[in-house]
């Protein structure tokens, strides 16, 4: 006799789906019999399958059963929670139910997925729904609580993505705090000269964009700072940016730059980071002409005044509006807003790690960031290729995939050192009329109008050699190999070693989440993938949401991308966070924890081990209280509470006695 | 610290040099060296080539000798394995042991001794021994006649950092030019430092390892370099013994002493050249020798 | 003109199981991932004088090419130098694979006849089975004795130099406990051929 | 690569309980399904918010129903989602395997795993591994009844006859 006929009244009504989802789990576990195991359980009412239980008919077959049979609890074996236990509980809803009176049992990921064996596959996939079945039964109705939402949104990163991100925020009315580190915002897309496979120049796609975030009503910008403390939850984080002293007074600089020629120092002397290092700058610069915003800054490093406090201060005399402040401390800046969206970018892979190749060895290996500034118009050459010793390469090598596809640096494609060695082997022969040869392991030009590109090098006569460098020596055998470097490698397509002598070599380098990477999605609770870019939520479905919702992603900080592909991406995370605050509020899941007056014995141990100080005690009552406003969901005040009168909803004490017992009474 | 010793076979015999000039070495700085009792053929290269597991038998008898042999001494035994190829069988035989547990349990129940843990044995190369456990601090103090304005280009070959990079970079190692600068001397920078020498190719395929050995020697030659130092008894032997071969082929190429690095540390520590082994190279150090003092006099007057 | 059948390659007479066999023997199953990027060959100084470079070789593998690879001269240049093993983005022991087929070569007597470094090999193994050590002078007199006995007078001078040195010392080296020796390396080989 | 244990001729199959934090683990187990990560079929894995959720009486729980093994799995140090629920796992875990032990119970049959969510490798490397630790361990079986003595071999000037193990009257 079954259990429900036992209790033809009182007990709950049960109704389990089972889906086949295509062949991904009928494929391995045998459903038909998981659904005749299933009508055996207790309380069981209904047992049914289906193709794909998330598609409109499997759901409405749910709605139909709950309404025709009276069926007060469902549990569906399909995929991951994470998926769809959404779409199931809304289906209930539908049908007039309480949704928390569901549980999802993943079948797929945590079965069909991982298990070689059918007859393991199935008997696992039953001892799981066995587990659920018994578990929902001492599921409660919960309501969803609602949150309201701060319709602010903070951007972190100036670089394309980040831009583009709060540019597409701002023109929907919204405010926009975008965070830099560096003083301009720009990041890598302001260093290169021509974008491929169009060439247009990328300062002037580029910069117009920069002028509008800083004249944009709805954008508060920040550069030189940073983001040092995030609080809080989706809708109402609190955030705290400290903005570093540039040692000129933002608000009043016009960037004439007077104070720049005034300086002390007659020549610039000092290596200048925003050209690698190739060029020079004084300790009173501005990164590049249209930087933005327009504010020079003083750098404490190499300015004389801040190493020796002896100086003649002729920048602070220069200045006509009083803008320089040598004793300008950091500001710590508190913000609150409702979604925040990281940009955060990459930076390219060190050149150093690769002794073959030569570079800080040889002052003629490159690499290829830095022949973006020697190319660019408005770097440290004029757009002159020059080695170091001012001489114009006749012979010129780039080396594909370095630090990319390789077990011991980066396992991964960096997915644009293909398209841009293209161009810049096209803008160095178109400059330097010198041979070039590309050193390529595979090319790889998926995107629009990229192959066409690629062609277009082929009819321009560029050397492509098939062929992973072993080395770059300045080991020269023959004659005509002296004084150059010698580039080893397998012509893999002809079938032969060849040792290639050139003047100039270029390093593809690969592109590396960011060095500091895993300490900003601490601060942001987000996780990271293998190789240390952040993790989506979904590599299909949630592109640009994180685990914590609220953050999103966009641009190379997630994995690297090309300018198309980061603005598409930034442009996808501003809609995503503009959906969160346009709707003013948010629903949260109803797990919260809660106290059973009754059993409360006022021993005090949950209150220290809240990490959200949502427990206080009630001094009158003598008992421990929980704002559940503040409670996020944890149950680590539950598993400690020694009387059992701390509890966490959708995850009772009892519902998951329920399911240990379920997966262990059935194997 | 005191070390076991593994000599290998060319130590015995065309290697003999580097033995005596070792020994001598670690004597002068007071380092007790004892060689491992019935030691047998590490298994190297050409016996890999047969049989690997053979090979690798062969090298766990050694250690566990090492082990018998270096119980009673307290903390890890190191043994010392001057040859590059004995060095590297022993480190992959023991990789192998460690690993493959049936092979382990096959062993030892037929090695003398009884073998438990392979890995607490540490093989070490000498170069390896005298930069770090004994330090360059300590080697600079032993030493009477600086090599001044000698030019020394540091070989290493291939097995000594390669496939295990123990205590050097695989690509562009610098042990041996630290230690030359410590004696006094100019290390060359070449890039040629592990290129290969060919191994035995030289004797079974001349032509390929004339041209190899004719390689290295020219471009150490073109650097400037007096002589080169290896840490391989292989190593010297091509590129010392076949230097007349390799003239008929290439005359640009003019003599070059060939060292064992040991031979070099003692001439700076003042060694007798008798102990170092110094009248059993081919090409004579001791005229460039002479040559540089002259010159280092004439520099001083 | 020349028969043009011996350039036709007849997928019958590919070894679909050879790339298993010198995967277990070398126990480097990376050699599947090969992206045959040509490091190796770039890096291995011998490559100049192969057949068939060290990649192609790697490919000849994983596609049953077993007759070609086990008679390349490749397999028997390939000095042990391990440049390409540590340069090879994916780690594939190369070095490795090289060994194991090598000793298939052997096993199989597919190599070229009279090829001095398989029978230098054969010697070593020979003389260290018998006396546990090497001595140098005797494997290279005999070497030369059975592969390339015109050589001889060429070499003879050096040989002189190298005896007056005492680098070439005429005693043949050997342990005390061949017993010992020979009951390890027969333990070994009985697991050989039980397998 | 770990591989997949091979059951021994349907012998004893261990039943192993996994309870895996919803942020880490439990999304690195749908990480190795999305990968196609084959292991173990024993390990039946339980959500929870965090590891802090972790009972102590869960354990207990799984293994007074029969199971042969516990998983706990956690975020790394310094990872957790709710700051510091890991550490409130770690400490518990450290007690409940002191009271194993006192319980006559191998402290291995209980293990705490630090998986990041994109660590679906681990999932599939610690399930096999810990199916096959159970495997070696066998089922479950409680500690012999009080009444057996079992004397110290330390302390014995000689091995001790079989029927000196004596049984108190």
């Amino acid at each position: 006799m079954r259990a429900h006929e036992i209790y033809p009244n009182g007990g709950p009504r049960i109704g389990v789906y089972v889906c086949h989802c295509g062949f991904n789990i009928a494929g391995k576990v045998n459903v038909r019999e998981v659904v005749e195991f299933a009508k055996t359980l207790p309380f069981v009412v209904v047992a049914r399958e289906y193709k794909f239980m998330c598609s409109d008919p499997g759901q409405e077959m749910i709605r139909e059963d709950v309404r025709e049979h009276r069926l007060d609890r469902v549990v569906v074996a399909a995929c991951s929670p994470s998926l769809h236990e959404a779409t199931f509980r809304r289906a209930l809803e539908q049908a007039g139910q309480n949704p928390f009176f569901f549980q999802m049992v993943n079948i797929r990921e945590h079965v069909s997925w991982v298990t070689e064996d059918p007859r393991e596959a199935t008997e696992k996939a039953k001892a799981l729904v066995a587990a659920a079945v018994r578990r929902v039964i001492f599921h409660e109705p919960l309501q969803r609580r609602r949150v309201p939402v701060k319709d602010r949104v903070l951007v972190v990163g100036g670089g394309i993505a980040g831009i583009h991100a709060a540019l597409t925020l701002a023109d929907a009315g919204k405010h926009v705090y975008l965070v830099e580190r560096e003083p301009t915002i720009g990041g890598h897309m302001a260093m290169f000269d021509k974008t491929f496979p169009t060439l247009d120049c990328a300062a002037c796609i580029l910069t117009p964009k920069m002028s509008q975030v800083a004249a944009h009503p709805n954008i508060t910008l920040w550069t030189y700072s940073e983001v040092i403390q995030v609080e809080g939850f989706v809708g109402n984080f609190r955030v705290r940016v400290r903005r570093k002293p540039r040692y000129v007074i933002e608000e009043l600089c016009v960037g004439c730059l007077q104070c720049i020629d005034a300086c002390v120092y007659k020549d610039a002397r000092f290596p200048d980071e925003f050209n690698l290092g190739l060029g020079k700058r004084k300790p009173i610069y501005i990164p590049f002409p249209q930087a933005t915003p327009r504010v020079v800054l003083i750098d404490p490093e190499t300015c004389i005044w801040f190493k020796t406090g002896k100086c003649k201060q002729t920048c602070l005399e220069a200045c006509e509006r009083a803008a320089i402040d040598f004793k300008q401390q950091e500001r710590i800046e508190e913000i609150e807003v409702g979604a925040i969206i990281l940009a955060t970018g990459f930076k390219t892979f060190d050149a150093r790690r690769i002794p073959e190749y030569g570079y800080g060895k040889y002052p003629n290996v490159y690499t290829a960031l830095e022949v973006e500034r020697l190319v660019n118009a408005s770097g440290p050459t004029g757009g002159e290729v020059r080695l170091r010793d001012g001489r114009i390469p006749k012979r010129v090598g780039i080396i594909h995939c370095v630090g990319s596809r390789d077990e011991r640096f980066n396992r991964y494609c960096s997915r644009v050192c293909c398209m841009y060695s293209l161009k810049l082997a096209h803008l160095i022969k178109e400059r330097t009329g010198a041979e070039v040869y590309n050193f390529y392991i595979d090319m790889r030009t998926p995107g629009k109008g990229y192959e066409e590109f690629y062609d277009r090098l082929l009819q321009e006569g560029v050397h492509f050699i098939r062929g992973r460098v072993a080395e770059v020596t300045d080991w020269a055998i023959t004659p005509d190999e002296e004084g150059k470097l010698i580039i080893r490698v397998e012509d893999t397509l002809v079938g032969a070693v060849r040792r290639i002598p050139v003047d100039m070599v270029v390093l593809a380098v690969g592109l590396e989440p960011q060095p500091d990477a895993d300490e900003v999605r601490r601060m942001f609770n987000i996780s990271c993938s293998k190789e240390g870019f952040f993790l989506e939520r979904h590599p299909k479905l949630a592109p640009v949401s994180t685990f914590t919702d609220g953050i999103f992603l966009a641009g190379a900080c997630q994995g690297p991308k090309d300018i198309p592909d980061s603005v598409a991406q930034a442009g996808a995370a501003a809609a995503e966070a503009l959906a969160l605050i346009d709707k003013g509020f948010v629903e949260l899941e109803p797990n919260t924890a809660y106290i059973v007056e009754a059993l409360c014995s006022g021993c005090k141990t949950c209150i220290g081990l809240c990490p959200y100080n949502a427990i206080s005690f009630d001094e009158a009552r003598m008992i421990a209280v929980i704002n559940e406003a503040l409670c996020k969901g944890c149950g680590t005040c539950v598993a400690a509470c020694p009387s059992g009168a701390a509890r966490q909803h959708l995850f009772e004490d009892a519902q998951i006695f329920q399911e240990i017992e379920g997966v262990l009474a059935y194997v | 610290m005191s070390y076991l010793y593994f000599p290998g076979c060319s130590l015995k015999g065309t290697g003999r040099a580097y033995e005596e000039s070792l020994l001598a070495v670690f004597r002068a700085l007071g380092i007790p060296l004892a060689e491992l009792a019935d030691w047998n053929c590490c298994g190297a290269t050409a016996y890999m080539s047969i049989d690997e597991r053979q090979a690798f038998a062969l090298a766990a008898r050694n250690l566990a000798l090492a082990e018998a042999q270096g119980a009673s001494d307290n903390g890890a035994i190191q043994l010392i394995a001057p040859c590059s190829a004995c060095y590297l069988v022993l480190l992959k035989a023991q990789r192998h042991l460690m690993t493959d547990t049936a092979f382990r349990q096959e062993m030892s129940g037929v090695l003398p001794g009884n073998m438990g843990d392979p890995g607490q044995i540490r093989i070490r190369h000498p170069l390896d021994v005298l930069v770090h456990d004994v330090g360059l601090q300590e080697i600079a103090r032993h030493v009477r006649q600086p090599l001044r304005g000698l030019k020394v280009a540091s070989y290493y070959g291939c097995q000594i950092v390669r496939p295990f990079a123990l205590f050097d970079r695989p690509h562009d190692p610098s042990t041996m030019d630290d230690l030359v600068r410590t004696l006094g001397a100019e290390p060359v920078d070449w890039p040629l430092k592990t290129h290969c020498c060919g191994g035995s190719l030289t004797g079974t395929m001349p032509e390929v390892g004339l041209r190899l050995n004719y390689l290295l020697l020219r471009e150490a030659q073109r650097r400037g370099a007096d002589l080169i130092i290896t840490v391989c008894p292989l190593c010297q032997f091509n590129l010392e013994a076949y230097q007349d071969f390799i003239r008929r082929r290439y005359p640009d190429l003019a003599p070059m002493p060939v060292l064992f690095f040991t031979q070099l540390i003692g001439m700076a520590m003042g060694l007798p050249p008798r102990e170092l082994g110094l009248q059993r190279l081919l090409i004579p150090v001791e005229g460039r020798m002479a040559a540089l003092s002259k010159e280092g006099a004439h520099a001083r007057a | 003109m020349a028969s043009l059948e011996p350039r036709i390659h007849y997928e019958a007479d590919l070894d679909p199981s050879f790339a298993r066999e010198i995967i277990a023997s070398s126990g480097s199953p990376s050699l599947m991932s090969c992206i045959q990027c040509g490091t190796c060959s770039s890096a291995c100084p011998l490559s100049l004088y192969m057949d068939y470079t060290p990649r192609r070789i790697i490919a000849m593998v994983r596609e049953g090419f077993k007759k070609e690879v086990l008679r390349s001269r490749t397999i028997w240049l390939c000095a042990s130098c391990y440049a390409c093993t540590v340069e090879c983005p994916k780690q594939i022991r190369i070095t490795d694979v090289m060994y194991a087929l090598k000793r298939y070569a052997i096993r199989e007597g597919v190599h070229p006849p009279r090829f001095p470094i398989p029978v230098l090999a054969r010697l070593f193994y020979d003389t260290v089975r018998r006396r546990g050590r090497l001595t140098e002078s005797w494997v290279v007199a005999r070497l030369y004795l059975q592969t390339m006995p015109l050589r001889i007078p060429g070499m003879s001078t050096l040989g002189w130099k190298l005896l007056r040195r005492g680098r070439f010392p005429l005693l043949p080296e050997g342990i005390r406990d061949r017993r010992g020796l020979q009951r390890v390396l027969r333990v070994v080989e009985r697991r050989e051929v039980a397998r | 690569m770990s591989e997949r244990p091979v059951a021994g001729d349907k012998g004893f199959e261990p039943r192993i309980v996994a309870f895996f934090c919803n942020w880490c683990t439990y999304t690195a187990a749908d990480l190795a399904g999305t990968a196609r990560m084959a292991y173990a079929p024993n390990v039946r894995i339980i959500r929870l918010m965090c590891s802090g959720r972790l009972d102590p009486q869960f354990v207990l729980a799984a293994f007074r129903h029969g199971a042969d093994g516990v998983l706990i799995g956690g975020c790394h140090p310094g990872d957790c989602h709710y700051q510091e629920g890991n550490y409130k796992a770690l400490r518990r875990y450290l007690l409940l395997k002191r009271l194993l032990r006192e319980m006559g119970i191998e402290e291995e049959r209980l293990r705490l795993v630090w998986i990041s969510a994109s660590e679906g490798d681990r999932v599939q490397k610690v399930a096999n591994e810990f199916t096959e630790t159970i495997r070696r361990l066998g089922p479950l079986r409680l500690a012999p009844r009080p009444g057996m003595i079992r004397l110290p071999a330390a302390a014995q000037p000689e091995p001790q006859p079989a029927a000196r193990e004596g049984v108190l009257p």
